[in-house]
């Protein structure tokens, strides 16, 4: 069984990256709408989890006519169970400013800002030393672009871009109405490209190696690889960069402790597949069957028969209630409502039906939230609820 | 021409300028989406997520508020969809929500309940969060009384007092089911910058944010057969007291009002309008004594701009935020208080009547007049000037708690002493009135003849623009004015605190030209007032606005100088404007406070 | 003149007045303060012309800026879910033996504050915790110990 | 006449006056909550006390008459604490949940509040008992919302005798409703909601029925057609705050297309058809009595349009069910025709079509549920929403009623004459009747030129006319200088003084209208609250005028009834009238 494409280890993120010099400034001297079409070819997606094709989001930004514009670096790792961000800026920091300076030439901005979660504070004296070396070198070859590094300072919800705006803005992170969106109104009200840590690396690749290197891995629709952060009951955890389109069967043989129950695809707003379910599973954007989307940031988390989903829903609600911004209501209140709610079911205080209004409202989260937060709920709720009826209860 | 967009809505299609919300094409269109966080005085929010519409094709449902229309867009509003997830979120507000709907001040004019009801939410099963809240009311406040528990976060109160007064006492604090209106470090609302404007009250859909009252006083002393009740209204009331009551907005209502009060029991029913000329007999004086030391003695001490003191919103906000500005201010206190000096100097002589035993209510669109007068310095008539300050609202309560059927009532006139007044006075209550009044009475002062606007009515000042401009050329002055020949007087005119906060730094950056300024906190003037009618909107602004003009040119006398009354308080008791008595009892000093 | 006054008119003069400065002066003012007092909010909203509510409703949006006073070193310990399965309990527990205090409190003599957090990034080694800005991974209530004994000799030797 | 002193102002007043009453005829509104106008007037709540000058004790202004001299003060302090201590007990054993409730924002009890403007809560009392009946088709009871008013019970017993609705036990265990174990829905109740039209609190409602009417709606592979009552044009209009009398007739047409109803009929159509079947049946039975020896048929014939009506009969004179005309009620005709004449000729299968009646009515409910209404399985109407539910969905809708243009009724079961239309009023089947009837028989008009026949308007129980037959044609000989003698009432204690006679052999009429609520169904139960008498006097106007505005204003003359009898049913009282429109009673004695 497994579908047709095997689990495939890649080696591209990681790889040195003693040549950014040179690629910056080879992309450099390259017309912007080439560049543009090479990541369009690419089919590269955005890696932080809603998957917005990278190449067309530099291209709107770049056809807008204002003069300040900015490259942002969304460096809010919040979501549980991801933590490939860290890794790729403490290891190939250099690759992700080249990326941002490259976007920089082809939107025509000068100014890039990497917005830090405060969880990694530690990364930041290192990060600024990668910075001046790579400022030097733009001043050494008379380009102009500056980075600098905004700290969050912890707030789950700054990982939504307009949120993150917001946020640097020196306001409350809570996210905008949209429309308008970040390539026509973004930080300041400027047009703003806003990247994840690992979309940038993976550009960084694409310039490296040209969009056809990176096209070929993948299936269609999911194009490339990908870095997973792997936790929970395995006996390997940590990072792996593995292309897109396997089996979540293939994945579970691999990384699994022989035991693996479930598996938590993307993060606490991901979703929960059951032992029952790896086999039609697949691992990116449009998956088959089950319709999975791209992990959030590619967490994946294992558990084993050992562990109570009840106490997982229940830790992501909890997490969910604490971090939701508060604004719109379907969130604000529907967080409190789902933590309390399964709570009273398994005390007793409501019957086993109430989960099934729960589920309703779920649904309702899912449609009339303001930003991702609310409407991501719903996955894993959903899916646990749905899959482990009998541990939500009993 | 703006560019305009096809849409459907509910299968209707209809053209639509380009860039208009998807609520606003729905109303055009004859179709309400029901709305909360919504309001026509605010920026869009789009938080409480009840105006989700449909729009097919697209997987989420979309805040109707928040989503501009687009070429082809086809949207349902109601639904299955969309009404399931309304009905959900509205549950989910009340689930959050204290809902003791009989003994809440608010019942009856929430929009919660309307929405409740209208989508007849008939279960509940979520869980209640309210007890798992730790709740506390804040009524330290003499104006406002915040109860948290009542709150469904829309953030109207905090857009109010940032976008409309530029206050920011109140802020969204927390994150998550923490997630509050607040102010500053959770303190009382009257140990912040809070102006006690009640523009929130009048913005808030529930009963989170409502008005201290004083029914009960009231009652209690119009009870006491040992006390004499005195009461006045303010301008405004009588254009904005039949909302409440059934009529249209934009009714007047002034001859029922009086017959109503005196039915309610009050010993004598008289005029804030009176104090109003009297006001602009004091300010005008004060206004031209002012020019004179500046531009004749060359006063270094005395300042310019002069601006207008009637109303205590603004006074609080000039002191917390302009401290170093105070001087600016007239030194009239505002109508009510003069009125409430004097019921206790001269109607109580006049009368006969022991000042101890007067108890002095005054009727106000205003919440901030509640704070006013319970200042320190609003006692100079030996006594407290005004003992309890009621909002319209408030009023409109007492006279349905009286069985009073107010529609039937017969047209009363005030009492004499103090009931008289001219239009100029009645003006007092929209926006650019206070300026006009003044300026029909300085010029004609200053030169002996009418003001040279035709039928009186100074355009200029009028109108609900955030800051108002006028200038007046006077020539050829009466001689004891003759510095004055041939000088420009301007004059500006301001509401709403934002557009105060405009005028005062170009007052600190040095830049103003102005002689005389009037400031009012309220957005369209008192007739806008926190203490008005709820709801108060663009549209309702403008039709009361209109009620006083009407007013106006319906009154006889339409010049302060020459309300008879006016006269007989100058000859009998005051003797003359900014004489020894007007000090003692009609002005006032304020007192600088902290911004932070 | 307090020097948390001091220090915010410097921060102020390093990264400017404007709005967008705020979190990065709240964040300076945390790390030497580990709390942001209602003088120094009140201060950072006069040295930015900012509404002081605005500063508060600021603050209290992240989690890290806190506005009660918090000891010289701040504990928080992940509570997201890998970290909760791989028996953050016991680290608390042990963390609350020897600091004989709860989660929320700080020690009496001011030293320590123990907090939770959500979600550290460091799933793959967990459980972790974060004291102050310095993460420890792969807790066990041995090395909790180890680490906690350090911090306090070193306290001891500043002393 | 006698002088009476209120709040310090002098007035005269006729004696026998209550003090409530004397103080509203000056303009002097006593906050108030049991009392109703000329129905219930007990005393039982205490809010509307008032301070008599010499009196030791409050009084109940509702109850207490007005006496030479009195001095009355309906505001002093001491009535202002004992009110607010009234409500507030009253609040103590209400649940607090106004936002979850039915009722909210229509309930006297809330208005009450906001009038009385408690600020602090001093009694926290035990709550009564908590029991929701939901057993019935048409009303449900919820007693913990219950404020033991009375006014059902007075409702129930003196306007319709049916003497359901009681107080049971004493103290704080008493409760309003059938006996302890008894269900609404195995009662006798006639399920004719005048209860639930006065309770002024969420304690009595009509069973809810729109989820399904939207679920209808939203389903795509049904075809929802809707049908409304005569009496429901003229008053819709006050949920959206129209005067009462207002005519909305065509807004709500159009508000039920915006809706989504693929289709929307009207039972005027169908009142139309029930006077010419109803009209030939008289006539039969007539002839019948008059002209044969072994006379099968009994007279008086009564009208069975009102299912609350038809109820009660089969419970308390179910002896005399054959004088019950055999048509089915107008919305019932209306729903077997649409599944049958309406789904031939659209080609819809029958399975597909759902209708709804949306009726001022809450015996509707259960009549639709009755096994007699269904055919080949398929119920003949599927759901019926009163008038009020109707105002809910619109506004739940968010449609903009008042700025609504007209629209008007889909054919082919959408035209009606102004017979029809005064369906609505009490009078108006037994005037609609005649009209037709009388000129069937005798060629001509009415005599009067108006059509109308006065004696049997208005709001008295009970109005008889009788018209005298001359010169008819010659198919009617028999009939000729007979004198038919009719009655009408409306209100069930009217109807069993008329049955009596009936039972007694007493009765001289020929023919008789009976409508279950007082004034016929412009105020049924599921009309918008308020109703008293100067409403219905008001929605009666309304009725009328829309008959008087209509340029046909005879059954028998709607074109599209007459294409119906060519094109399907061939004749009146014909195989296929008989199989559709017509219909038979159960005895429901216990006896």
């Amino acid at each position: 069984m497994g579908s047709v494409y095997q689990l495939k280890r890649v080696d591209f993120i990681f790889k040195d990256e003693k040549d950014w010099k040179v690629i910056l400034k080879n992309s450099i001297s390259r017309p912007a709408h080439e560049l543009i079409n090479e990541l369009i070819s690419s089919e590269l997606k955005g890696r932080g989890g809603a998957g917005f094709p990278t190449g067309l989001k530099w291209k709107l930004t770049a056809e807008e006519n204002d003069l300040v514009k900015y490259v942002i670096c969304n460096a809010d790792e919040g979501e549980p169970g991801t933590f490939k961000d860290r890794e790729i800026l403490s290891k190939v920091p250099l690759k992700v400013l080249t990326s941002m300076a490259v976007c920089g030439h082809v939107i025509r901005s000068n100014t890039g800002y990497i917005y830090l979660r405060g969880e990694y504070f530690f990364l930041q004296k290192d990060l600024n030393k990668a910075i001046s070396e790579f400022e030097e070198y733009c001043r050494e070859i008379n380009f102009d672009f500056s980075i600098r590094i905004f700290m969050g300072s912890g707030a789950y919800i700054c990982g939504e871009e307009t949120a993150l705006f917001e946020s640097m803005e020196g306001k409350r992170g809570e996210p905008r109405n949209k429309p308008p969106f970040p390539s026509s109104y973004g930080y300041m009200g400027k047009p703003t490209v806003i990247n994840n840590v690992e979309t940038l690396a993976h550009t960084y690749t694409i310039f490296e190696y040209g969009a056809k290197r990176f096209y070929d891995l993948g299936v269609q629709y999911s194009r490339g690889s990908k870095l997973f952060s792997v936790s929970g009951d395995t006996p390997k955890p940590g990072i792996y960069e593995l292309e897109l389109g396997m089996s979540l069967f293939d994945f579970v043989e691999e990384f699994g402790d022989g035991d693996t129950k479930a598996v938590q695809v993307g993060g606490a707003s991901g979703f929960l597949v059951p032992r029952k379910r790896f086999n039609e599973t697949t691992i990116g954007f449009q998956g088959k069957l089950t319709g999975i989307s791209l992990p959030t940031g590619g967490s994946m988390m294992l558990f084993n028969s050992s562990r109570s989903m009840y106490n997982v829903l229940d830790n992501y609600l909890e997490f969910f209630r604490e971090e939701s911004c508060g604004q719109c209501t379907p969130c604000r209140v529907g967080c409190q409502q789902l933590l309390n709610g399964i709570k009273a079911v398994k005390r007793g205080d409501k019957n086993a039906q109430y989960l099934d209004k729960l589920l309703r409202l779920t649904e309702t989260m899912q449609n009339t939230a303001k930003c991702g937060l609310g409407q991501s709920v719903a996955n894993s709720f959903s899916a646990i609820v749905e899959n482990f009826r009998e541990e939500m209860i009993y | 021409m703006a560019k305009k967009v096809k849409i459907t809505i509910n299968e209707v299609a209809v053209e639509i300028e380009a860039g208009t919300s998807i609520l606003d094409a729905a109303r055009q269109t004859g179709v309400i989406i029901p709305t909360l966080c919504y309001h026509k005085d605010l920026c869009v929010a789009g938080n409480c997520r009840v105006c989700v519409v449909e729009i097919v094709g697209q997987k989420r449902l979309s805040a109707a508020c928040a989503t501009p229309c687009e070429e082809g867009m086809d949207i349902l509003t109601n639904s299955f969809k969309v009404r399931n997830s309304r009905k959900h979120i509205i549950e989910l507000l009340l689930s959050e929500h204290n809902a003791d709907c009989t003994r809440c001040y608010k019942n009856g004019n929430c929009e919660l309940q309307k929405l409740a009801s209208d989508y007849k939410i008939m279960t509940q099963d979520f869980i209640r969060l309210v007890p798992y809240k730790n709740y506390t009311i804040d009524q330290y406040s003499p104006s406002i009384i915040k109860d948290d528990s009542k709150c469904i976060r829309c953030q109207r109160c905090v857009r109010t007092c940032e976008e409309l007064q530029g206050v920011n006492a109140l802020t969204v604090a927390y994150k998550g089911d923490h997630m509050k209106i607040s102010t500053f470090f959770e303190k009382p609302m009257n140990d912040v910058i809070c102006t006690n404007c009640g523009q929130c009250i009048n913005h808030c859909p529930t009963g989170a944010l409502v008005e201290r009252n004083y029914i009960e006083e009231v009652w209690e002393a119009i009870a006491d057969k040992s006390v004499h009740v005195i009461v006045q209204t303010a301008p405004a009331v009588r254009i904005g007291l039949g909302e409440e009551l059934g009529f249209p907005v934009g009714s007047r209502v002034t001859g029922k009002m009086v017959a109503a009060l005196k039915r309610l029991g009050f010993d004598a029913v008289m005029d804030t309008d009176f104090s109003a000329d009297l006001t602009i007999m004091e300010e005008g004086t004060e206004l031209m004594v002012r020019l004179k030391k500046v531009l004749e003695d060359h006063d270094p001490t005395i300042m310019l701009p002069m601006a207008t003191s009637c109303s205590p919103g603004w006074i609080k906000y000039i002191e917390h935020m302009y401290p170093g500005y105070l001087g600016h201010l007239s030194t009239c206190k505002s109508p009510q208080q003069m009125f409430g000096a004097l019921a206790k100097t001269y109607y109580a002589k006049q009368r006969g009547l022991d000042p101890e035993k007067i108890v002095s209510v005054s009727i106000m669109p205003c919440t901030a007049k509640k704070f006013e007068s319970n200042r320190p310095e609003m006692h100079d008539s030996g006594y407290r000037d005004v003992d309890y300050v009621l909002t319209t609202r408030e009023l409109a309560i007492m006279i349905k708690q009286a069985g009073i059927d107010f529609m039937k009532l017969e047209d009363r006139p005030f009492d004499s002493l103090m009931g008289e007044s001219t239009g100029a006075a009645v003006i007092f209550g929209a926006t650019g009135g206070v300026m006009e009044a003044a300026l029909r009475t300085v010029y004609e002062l200053v030169t002996g003849r009418e003001i040279p606007f035709e039928n009186l009515n100074i355009t200029p000042v009028r109108g609900m623009e955030g800051i108002k401009e006028a200038s007046v050329k006077i020539e050829s002055p009466l001689e004891q004015w003759a510095f004055l020949d041939g000088v420009e007087l301007k004059c500006a005119v301001a509401h709403g605190l934002i557009n105060a906060k405009t005028v005062m730094d170009s007052i600190a950056a040095g830049t103003s030209q102005y002689h005389f300024i009037e400031f009012m906190a309220c957005p369209g003037g008192c007739l806008g007032g926190g203490g008005q009618p709820i709801p108060t909107n663009p549209e309702i602004r403008r039709k009361r606005a209109e009620a006083i003009y009407a007013e106006d040119e319906g009154m006889k006398l339409r010049k302060s100088h020459l309300n008879p009354e006016i006269l007989k308080i100058y000859n009998d008791f005051l003797l003359k404007p900014m004489g020894v008595k007007s000090h003692d009892l009609l002005h006032t000093k304020y007192t600088a406070r902290a911004r932070f | 003149m307090y020097p948390v006054s001091e220090l915010i008119k410097n921060l102020a003069d390093q990264h400017g007045r404007a709005r967008h400065n705020l979190l990065p002066i709240l964040q300076g003012v945390v790390e030497q303060e580990r709390f942001l007092s209602e003088y120094s909010m009140i201060e950072i909203a006069r040295e930015l012309d900012l509404p002081a509510s605005e500063v508060y409703g600021t603050a209290t949006f992240y989690s890290f800026l806190e506005y009660k006073k918090m000891g010289k070193y701040v504990i928080r310990i992940c509570k997201t879910i890998t970290c909760s399965m791989k028996g953050k309990n016991q680290i608390i527990k042990t963390i609350e033996d020897m600091l004989k205090i709860n989660v929320g409190e700080t020690s009496p003599d001011g030293n320590f504050s123990l907090l939770q957090t959500n979600c550290l990034g460091f799933c793959h080694k967990a459980p972790a915790m974060l004291i102050n800005y310095d993460v420890y991974t792969d807790l066990t209530p041995e090395r909790v110990r180890e680490i906690l004994t350090g911090y306090i000799n070193k306290k001891e030797r500043e002393d | 006449m006698i002088n009476i002193t209120i709040n310090g102002k002098v007035f005269q007043v006729e004696e026998g006056t209550t003090i409530f009453e004397a103080a509203k005829q000056n303009n002097i509104l006593i906050p108030h909550f049991c009392y109703m106008e000329n129905v219930h007037q007990i005393g039982s709540c205490r809010i509307c006390v008032v301070e008599v000058e010499g009196g030791k004790t409050l009084m109940a202004s509702c109850v207490t008459p007005a006496t030479e001299g009195m001095i009355v003060h309906t505001n002093s302090e001491r009535v202002r604490d004992v009110r607010k201590v009234i409500f507030e007990l009253m609040l103590s054993d209400h649940p607090k949940e106004c936002l979850s409730c039915w009722r909210n924002q229509n309930c006297e009890l809330q208005e009450l509040g906001n009038l009385i403007q408690l600020n602090e809560f001093r009694y926290e009392g035990a709550k009564s008992k908590d029991v929701i009946d939901s057993s019935s088709p048409s009303i449900v009871r919820d007693s913990s919302k219950c404020i033991l008013c009375r006014r059902c019970v007075t409702v129930c017993n003196e306007i319709q005798g049916v003497g359901l609705m009681n107080p049971h036990h004493r103290g704080f265990s008493t409760f309003i409703g059938p006996s302890e174990d008894e269900l609404l829905g195995e009662s006798v109740c006639t399920n004719c909601g005048q209860c639930v039209l006065v309770c002024p609190v969420g304690a009595l409602k009509e069973k809810d029925s729109t989820v399904a009417v939207w679920e209808a709606l939203y389903d795509k592979t049904k075809t929802v057609v809707v049908q409304t009552a005569p009496a429901v044009r003229a008053a819709l209009g006050e949920v959206f705050l129209y005067e009462p009398g207002t005519l909305v007739t065509g807004k709500m047409a159009a508000a039920l297309h915006q809706l989504g109803f693929n289709y929307v009929f009207d039972t005027n159509f169908a009142a139309d058809l029930t006077i010419m079947e109803e009209g030939s049946e008289f006539l039969e039975r007539v002839k019948d009595v008059l002209t044969n020896k072994d006379k099968k048929s009994v007279l008086p014939m009564i009208t069975s349009c009102s299912p609350g009506w038809i109820k009660f009969m089969e419970h308390r004179y179910a002896g005399q069910l054959p004088h019950l005309s055999s048509c089915k009620s107008p919305h019932m005709m209306l729903g077997a025709l649409t599944k049958s004449y309406f789904a031939e000729k659209m080609n819809i299968d029958p399975a597909k079509l759902f209708v709804v009646s949306v009726m001022p009515c809450t015996a509707k409910k259960f009549e639709i549920t009755r096994p007699e209404m269904f055919k080949d399985g398929l119920a003949d109407v599927d759901a019926v929403i009163t008038t009020r539910e109707l105002g809910r969905m619109i506004k739940d809708a968010g449609i903009d009623f008042r700025n609504l243009p007209e629209g008007e009724f889909d054919s082919p079961l959408g035209l009606s004459t102004g017979a029809a239309d005064i369906f609505g009023t009490t009078g108006g089947v037994m005037e609609a009747a005649l009209r037709t009837v009388y000129e069937l028989v005798t060629g001509r008009e009415l005599p009067g030129g108006t059509l109308h026949i006065q004696p049997l308007a208005g709001l008295n129980r009970i109005k008889t006319a009788s018209i005298k037959i001359g010169n008819p044609l010659p198919e009617y000989s028999f009939l000729d200088g007979v004198t038919v003698k009719v009655a009408v009432t409306s209100g069930l204690r009217g109807a069993a003084e008329l049955l009596d006679q009936i039972k007694n052999g007493t009765s001289p009429y020929h023919f008789i209208e009976i409508m279950g609520c007082p004034g016929g169904c412009i105020s049924g139960g599921g009309q918008p609250r308020p109703v008293n008498d100067a409403i219905r006097t008001q929605r009666m106007k309304a009725i009328y005028r829309e008959d008087e505005g209509k340029p046909v204003r005879k059954s028998h003359e709607n074109s599209d009834v007459m294409l119906l009898y060519r094109d399907f049913l061939g004749m009146p009282l014909g195989h296929k009238s008989h199989e559709l429109l017509h219909t038979i009673y159960t005895s429901r004695s216990k006896n």
